[in-house]
């Protein structure tokens, strides 16, 4: 975290977990207790606590592959009309195509053709279902998908 | 990964125990599941009142085993929390899964 | 955090926030969800809550004499018989006297003598109180203070 | 810090409306008490029910204000909920502050 005049009223807090799914369910609580704790409503906190372990997910299996012994930080900033959530990793950097290709649309589905249902890919589109924003940045090593939810207060 | 079995009749009720089906929990649930199915059991009710967080992993793996199981008339799920229920609501598998409030209904749906 | 095996099965995350007080009731907060979905009692959670915020406290405000912008690093880490936080800073470190002057003591009061009750002074005594054990380290300029509490299930 | 207040008599009832009295709510809550004290209310009542959080620092800041006031004839505390008077307990501040659970009592016994 930078040193910084806060110019702009914001709470932060950062959390970090090593690169191991068994731990992924502690930022989910957490996560889940700090948006009911601003307060949000307990469904806007349970999905912002899905948007984050779907990140958190992606990290641990994509850019760590699986890896253990890395770590996934989780950076959270409340400010007085939106929350911020960095889901940040030091492993292989997604392909821009995976943000752009991800639109709502692949939720869509045929109910009808069980064959041709994904059992996978649907961790970005949730995502860019519930969330304002969605961004993704690699700067010296470092991923960080960023997540923005305004707050109607 | 929990789970609580029982018969009734010719379907096979499987209670989750777990309260979070993530990416965690999922491949061990597809396993279990799966070896319920191998082991000759076709027709299953999964009952979530329990689970109160499932992420796409969890829902990736239930995909799975409705399609091992021969779909929806094979496989009912139900007591769902409504938080989960919503999130099979955004990711369109309230359409996919033949979905009840109470166990006894799935049964019904099942047995005819 | 260290690479390593699990030989013993154990849940981590570390939370951190900057050295600024308005930000330790989000430790507050996080440290009580973590506890009371181990499940501990409302009762044990609150005072764990209670002992890692003075601990937090204390370096922001003798570690780092208040002064912004460093970093306090909590580390939560739940093994199947105990309950691990580290809080740590990388300020001035504490004299060992602090540590083992401490006793429970402090607490007893003369509580007929207002002018001798003490306004300061109760953060150490109150996490010994509450804590199975507390102990501090200083290594390469990173202070700990480490505390335990069992868990009986 | 936020509080709230009103006339009962003789005597002024102050009621926090943070949920926490801690190290950052401390000064500010010293202050504003220090400022009903100086403005000439003797006789205060503090009602804590909303607050569910006092660490130390808080304690020691509602020991300030307790001088300030000259004692417990002058002040009184009601309210508290069930984890912070447990804290009161541990640092036996239960003995030192007149505590009351309904704040009509705590108000009464100014009062006399
Ligand atoms: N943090 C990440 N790092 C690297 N690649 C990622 C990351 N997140 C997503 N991806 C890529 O985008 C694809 C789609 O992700 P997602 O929609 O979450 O579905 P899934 O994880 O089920 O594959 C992934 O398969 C992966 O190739
Ligand atoms: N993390 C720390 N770093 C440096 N000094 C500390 C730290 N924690 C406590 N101390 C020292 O120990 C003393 C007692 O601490 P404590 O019992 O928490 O009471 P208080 O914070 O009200 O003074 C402090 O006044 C300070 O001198």
């Amino acid at each position: 975290m930078q040193i910084e005049d806060r110019k702009e009223r914001y709470k932060r807090i950062k959390l970090v977990i090593a690169s191991n799914l068994e731990d992924v369910s502690l930022i989910g609580i957490v996560i889940n207790k700090l948006c009911s704790s601003i307060p949000l409503s307990d469904t806007d906190s349970y999905q912002i606590e899905l948007c984050v372990v779907e990140a958190v997910n992606n990290s641990i299996e994509h850019a760590y592959g699986n890896e253990k012994g890395h770590e996934v930080e989780v950076i959270f900033t409340l400010y007085p009309d939106r929350l911020i959530v960095d889901v940040c990793d030091t492993g292989k950097p997604m392909d821009q195509e995976c943000m752009e290709q991800k639109d709502v649309s692949p939720l869509e589905i045929d109910s009808n053709d069980l064959d041709n249902i994904a059992e996978q890919g649907r961790g970005l589109p949730i995502i860019k279902a519930i969330m304002d924003s969605m961004t993704y940045k690699t700067q010296s090593g470092k991923n960080c998908l960023t997540l923005k939810k305004n707050i109607w207060s | 990964m929990q789970v609580e079995d029982r018969k009734e009749g010719d379907v096979l009720v499987v209670k989750v125990l777990n309260k979070r089906l993530d990416a965690q929990a999922a491949n061990d649930f597809k396993e279990k599941m799966t070896e319920y199915i191998n082991n000759g059991s076709p027709l299953i009710v999964l009952n979530m009142s329990d689970v109160d967080f499932v992420d796409s992993s969890g829902l990736g793996a239930m995909v799975s085993v409705l399609k091992l199981s021969g779909g929806d008339g094979q496989l009912a799920v139900c007591g769902t929390t409504e938080r989960v229920a919503r999130m099979f609501k955004l990711t369109r598998m309230n359409k996919v899964f033949s979905m009840f409030e109470e166990e006894s209904e799935a049964i019904d749906a099942l047995s005819q």
